[in-house]
């Protein structure tokens, strides 16, 4: 059984469904961003599968940024996490609606 | 072909978790020997020849004792914790060749699992995983002892990660490949790393205590101050196979500094591999040593020296070595 | 065979840790579950050849991203059941559904015409770690550059955002001086 | 000789400027007396070229950039001084010199005095643009200019509602007079391809007869809004709400000749199309006695003087409609000199008289003011052609005109006219300076105006005494560019008979005046004396009661029409489509509220759907494309 390009595909179609699932489920901002990294890999995966079936490096180098970006967003993420925990003792989404700091 | 490929490696993989099983619980033994000889007494006497079969009997005992799991702690979660630590330290075996390949009837057998072309990431992107096991265990444990010290080792991992890696990062350029046999290739003709790297070396084996926990980074365990942190609220074999797992990252350490920066096995001659042999013992005595010798750092200390001493020096010592090379 | 095997072995584990993560209410596990799908992940590249790619997903997601939101946990208080009201189940999941098959529709179509062209074919004969560096060093030389300039701003602000106060050390000052810190700190 | 035009014309702008930036604050006297020294820039400058002009130099022709160029259509911001062009300026710089000094005195006590100037200065530009422009377009920018200027300053005092009613009557009149203009505009490029003067007037006489009338009439109906020719006359007389120096500046000297000016300035097109000018001829005549005798009986000092001015452009007109050009242009300068002198008179005694016009409640002020008397008695005889003054000889070619071309009754109704001028100014004159004072009545102390006031308006005093001696250089000057020629009565007897009858017939009328009006016992009018209850008084006295009858039959019915579309329409359909737009709105707002709480998570998930409905769109449009061929050829089989 050959495993093909659509196979991997469909694996990141299958995982970014479950992500976006995540990212809309999650009411609590920590779980929220775990989602989003689901998302991220999922459109690695798709990234580095065609990158191997049409043996061009582009795929993979666009993984490295995503993975650089994911990484980024992380640092800045958990910073303003910390800083709206301290000042309004919760990270519920629900409860982030006001604009004003 | 694929089916000796198939038996080899599920042989090669079965005699590394047996040895390095069995080998961690020597390394308790010496320690306890080379502590007490350091401090003028004798250590186990008393099971065996010079206390030989202590080690055995600690064995039963963590075996056979009663598996205790309190009542608030995640309970999944606080079960894998210690598998993960014993797990991801014998994963990242996989990549050191830990002998010159010989050849049996025909056969040639390379001792190594798998000589992935990204080796050296591999080792440590997985011994960077070990950090779930103290990280786990520590958030699952419902004690607050086990929560500082799962902070604890969160930092001290992710913070000692990077001179590790910016350390390492002036040998490969020099090397220009990641595999483990190619370092060995290289140092047979170029002499070894250590002459051109002395700072990356000594870098390395300072980022190497820390990222096996050992003293003077003790403090993700340290008894004086958070109990035994990670392992407070673990007993019987679970506990045991957080230390099996600290034992076998030593060893696995053991065998990649003098790999990367002595030498390692050389052209694979007998004598070769006894030297080799050599240099992994006096890094693991060394662990031994220092922690008789050292007292323990403070967490700010130890956060300090990481980011205002050492990744700086390792940052500088990639730039010269990019422009010396170039 | 081995490469059907592995791919089916991983995929299950993958979508069942990455489900496991986005819907079980203890955080813990989500956690634990991420960091596992992470790493499966890792096969994943392996198996399609782009070894260092493999390694940098290890090395960065699990050993410091996934390590990273675990500081965080405890910072937040959060290890335990997390609580979080259920919206509309229905909705999200047609939703999320919707959005998966559109997109493999999508990006399915070209593939089906065969109409992609290897911009950067790689070399067989040089190692993948090789060549990433090649092609990152040339073609991607900027993009890289402006990703190690995010990196180093992102860096920053991490540690403006939540590090206030870094340059005390509690445990360098005395009891009554910390009292002090803390009476401050309320005003 | 170009920077003088730049000067000349830039000069009020930047006066106008200058003083805009200081509208909202309160009075400052240098705002005056700068924007007095600019528009006296202007009129030197005015005065290099008209030397110029005069030595026999060449016109002046500036082209300043292209102002539109779009297909065929070429409109440059071009100026020119001619000999037409040059006395035109000269009369506005002078006039509104005059009347920029005065103001400094008459507008004192202001507190829009900053305001003032802007508005005055910018109302000197705009008919500078009018007068100097090289075409048409040009000309109908100082139009409007003028219009709108002309609106600020009848407005002035917005807080009072007469004031801002005769502007807006103002403007909407003139509105619908440049509606005919426009067109004349248009038929003019439409047939012409240019609206540059010399083109034009090069290419008219190719067109057939029919074109040139209504050219010709469309552009007369935009000269008599701005010339307050009947039946667009009414607003002149409401637009004395103005401060006096705008009357004296804008209606008298000024604005209202931009009509005489335009037909001046076409007349290559007025001489193809004799019938037209034999048509604005005979409406100058009526409007020339028509006003007179509405001014009889007015007991308004400034309308009296205002349909004077009315009375005196009819006689402008009937010159210009019988093709005696220079003679028209002649008697605007010549009325410009006088009529400004009247008004600014006239402006001394209502600020000695604290702002009461009313003639009948003044009398004996010539001892209180007599360099006022001396000047408003000297521009009367001016207005009524007394010889040797300014007005004798300008008014005498405009009857001798009528006399030449053998339009009698157009001579005779001048004739008459004349003579009711004579009586009216007299009247008003007699009223104000002589007889017993009926004002210690009113608990009014008169005195006379500031010093620089009365010196500012001598040079006016002295053109109108002098201005008459000009008559022949004037010829001279204008004779090449209007085509002018001599009117001459060959017998001499006739001549003499006609002057003399004329100088007695208007003596006779200043003398009946002076015998009825300056005598002792005069009571202000109640309504009760005889005169004052029979027909031809009421009618006069109500001047005709055309604007009675506008009201009745245009602005009555207009305002049913409108109340039955405000309730009909405008609340029914219009304001039911706008309120139904609005509450479509607010109520797509109020049900997407909840989109745009600010929740995270609500927000996430809208923006799932949005990726959703892209994604369907992407998706179709992929398929559509991708299977085009056979789509269409489904839908030729359907029949589409």
């Amino acid at each position: 059984m050959e495993i093909g390009l659509n196979h991997y595909l469909v694996l990141a179609t299958i995982l970014f469904g479950i992500g976006l699932y995540g990212v809309m489920r999650r009411k609590n901002l920590l779980m929220l961003f775990f989602a989003t990294e689901i998302l991220l890999n999922s459109v690695n995966i798709g990234f580095a599968a065609i990158s191997h079936y049409y043996a061009d490096l582009t795929g993979q180098m666009f993984a490295f940024f995503v993975i650089a970006i994911a990484a980024s967003e992380v640092a800045v993420g958990l910073g303003l996490l910390i800083v709206w925990y301290k000042r309004h003792n919760s990270i519920d989404l629900d409860e982030m609606s006001v604009m004003r700091g | 072909m694929d089916v000796a490929y198939l038996i080899a490696t599920v042989v090669k993989i079965v005699i590394i978790l047996l040895v390095f099983s069995a080998l961690a619980g020597f390394g308790t033994y010496f320690e306890r020997k080379v502590l007490a000889f350091m401090q003028r007494r004798l250590g186990p006497m008393y099971v065996g020849p010079y206390g030989l079969l202590q080690i055995a009997a600690d064995g039963i005992k963590l075996f056979t004792k009663e598996d205790i799991i309190p009542a608030n702690v995640v309970k999944p979660i606080f079960k894998i914790a210690p598998v993960i630590t014993a797990a991801t330290a014998f994963m990242a075996a996989a990549a050191i060749p830990f002998m010159p390949s010989f050849t049996i009837g025909g056969y040639e057998v390379k001792p190594i699992v798998s000589d992935i072309n990204v080796g050296l990431l591999y080792i440590f992107g997985v011994m960077g995983v070990g950090l779930y096991g103290p990280l786990l265990g520590g958030m699952a444990s419902a004690n607050k002892w086990s929560i500082i010290s799962a902070a604890r080792s969160a930092a001290v991992f992710i913070s000692y990660e990077v001179v590790t890696g910016l350390s390492i990062l002036a040998p490969v350029m020099m090397v220009g490949s990641l595999s483990l046999i190619d370092f060995n290739n290289w140092q047979i003709e170029n002499g070894w790393i250590v002459m051109y790297q002395p700072l990356a070396f000594i870098l390395f084996w300072i980022a190497a205590f820390a990222e096996t926990g050992r003293t003077p980074f003790h403090l993700v365990a340290n008894d004086h101050e958070i109990i035994d942190g990670f392992g407070t609220e673990y007993s019987g074999m679970r506990w045991g196979l957080f230390f099996i797992g600290e034992y076998a990252n030593m060893f696995f350490i053991s065998f990649v500094i003098p790999l990367i920066f002595l030498g390692g096995f050389g052209e694979g001659t007998f004598v070769d591999g006894l030297l080799f042999f050599g240099k992994m013992a006096f890094f693991f005595f060394f662990f031994l040593w220092t922690r008789a010798a050292w007292p323990d750092v403070r967490p700010d200390q130890l956060m300090w020296l990481c980011w205002k001493v050492l990744m700086p020096l390792a940052v500088i010592n990639v730039v010269i070595t990019g422009i010396v090379m170039m | 065979m081995f490469e059907a095997i592995s791919f089916y072995l991983f995929s299950f584990l993958v979508i069942a840790s990455f489900w496991v993560a986005v819907t079980t209410s203890q955080a813990l596990y989500a956690l634990t579950a991420l960091a596992a799908g992470m790493i499966l992940i890792s096969g994943f590249y392996f198996t399609l050849g782009a070894d260092f790619l493999g390694a940098i997903q290890i090395i960065v997601y699990s050993g410091a991203v996934l390590a990273l939101y675990a500081f965080g946990m405890m910072f937040f208080d959060t290890t335990r059941e997390v609580k979080e009201k259920k919206p509309n189940k229905a909705i999200v999941t047609t939703l999320a559904v919707l959005a998966a098959v559109l997109t493999v529709a999508i990006v399915a179509a070209p593939i089906v015409s065969q109409n992609i062209v290897a911009l950067y074919p790689s070399v067989e004969s040089v190692g993948n770690t090789q060549q990433i560096g090649v092609v990152l060093f040339t073609k991607y030389l900027v993009p890289f550059e402006v990703a190690a300039v995010m990196l180093l701003v992102a860096m920053i602000a991490g540690i403006v955002l939540a590090g206030k106060k870094m340059d005390i050390s509690l445990t360098k000052l005395s009891e009554s001086e910390i009292e002090k810190q803390n009476a401050e700190e309320l005003v | 000789m170009e920077k003088y035009l730049y000067i000349a014309l830039f000069a009020p702008l930047v006066s106008s400027l200058f003083s805009a930036l200081f509208t909202a604050q309160k009075k400052k006297q240098f705002v005056g007396v700068i924007a007095s020294l600019l528009i006296f820039t202007a009129f030197a400058s005015s005065t290099v070229l008209l030397v110029h002009i005069l030595n026999g130099g060449e016109p002046i022709h500036v082209t300043l950039m292209t102002w539109m160029a779009t297909g065929g259509l070429n409109i440059p911001f071009g100026f020119v001084v001619d000999e037409v062009s040059v006395v035109m300026m000269m009369v506005v710089t002078l006039v509104s010199t005059v009347v920029h000094i005065y103001s400094n005195g008459y507008m004192d006590h202001d507190k829009s005095f900053n305001r003032f100037f802007a508005w005055l200065s910018a109302f000197v530009f705009s008919m500078m643009v009018l007068v100097m422009s090289d075409n048409y377009a040009g000309l109908f920018i100082g139009w409007e200019g003028v219009g709108l200027c002309s609106w600020g300053l009848i407005g002035f005092w917005y807080n009072k509602e007469s004031a801002t009613w005769a502007a807006n009557e103002a403007f909407i009149m003139n509105r619908i007079a440049d509606l005919g203009m426009l067109i004349g505009l248009f038929l003019v490029y439409w047939n012409t391809g240019t609206l540059q003067y010399e083109e034009a007037f090069a290419a008219f006489p190719g067109l057939d007869h029919a074109t040139l009338v209504w050219i010709g009439i469309f552009l007369f109906i935009g000269a008599m809004g701005k010339s307050a020719q009947f039946p667009l006359h009414t607003w002149l007389a409401d637009a004395m709400e103005g401060p006096t120096p705008v009357s004296a500046l804008i209606h008298a000297a000024t604005m209202v000749t931009a009509g005489v000016y335009l037909v001046i300035r076409s007349h290559p097109l007025y001489d193809l199309i004799p019938n037209v000018g034999l048509f604005i001829a005979s409406l100058g005549a009526f409007v020339a006695i028509f006003a007179a005798s509405m001014a009889l009986v007015n007991r308004d000092m400034k309308r009296i003087i205002a349909y004077s001015t009315l009375s005196q452009l009819g006689y402008m007109f009937a010159a210009a409609g019988l093709g005696a050009y220079w003679v028209a242009l002649f008697h605007l300068m010549a009325h410009a000199f006088f009529k400004a002198l009247l008004f600014l008179g006239a402006g001394n005694v209502m600020h000695a008289m604290h702002d009461e016009l009313d003639p009948f409640k003044m009398g004996a002020l010539k001892e209180k003011m007599k360099w006022t008397w001396i000047m408003m008695t000297i521009a009367s005889f001016a207005l009524a052609g007394v010889f040797p003054l300014a007005g004798f000889y300008s008014k005498d070619a405009i009857l001798e005109v009528g006399f030449v071309e053998h339009h009698y009754i157009i001579y005779t109704v001048l004739l008459v006219t004349a003579g009711l001028t004579a009586f009216y100014s007299f009247r008003l004159v007699a009223l104000i300076f002589h007889g017993e004072d009926r004002y210690t009545l009113f608990g009014i102390h008169p005195h006379e105006a500031y010093k620089f006031m009365l010196w500012a308006m001598s040079p006016l005093l002295i053109l109108a005494i002098i201005a008459g001696a000009f008559q022949h250089t004037f010829f001279e000057l204008v004779e090449e560019a209007l085509n002018a020629v001599h009117y001459h009565i060959h017998s001499h007897v006739t001549l003499w008979i006609m002057i003399i009858g004329t100088q007695a017939f208007v003596l006779a009328s200043i003398f009946y005046a002076y015998k009825k009006y300056a005598r002792k016992g005069i009571k202000v009018p109640d309504g009760t004396s005889e005169t004052e209850q029979s027909f031809l008084y009421k009618l006069l006295y109500n001047q005709y009661y055309i604007p009675y009858f506008y009201d009745e039959y245009f602005v009555k019915p207009y305002r049913e029409l409108s109340s039955i579309f405000w309730k009909k329409v405008d609340l029914k359909v219009v304001d039911a489509t706008v309120d139904g737009i609005a509450k479509v709105l607010y109520s797509t707002g109020s049900a997407t509220r909840g989109m745009q709480s600010g929740n995270l998570s609500t927000m996430l998930r809208w923006m799932v759907v949005g990726l959703v409905v892209l994604l369907m769109i992407a998706v179709a449009v992929g398929l559509a494309a991708r299977y085009s061929a056979e789509l269409s050829q489904f839908l030729a089989g359907l029949g589409v």
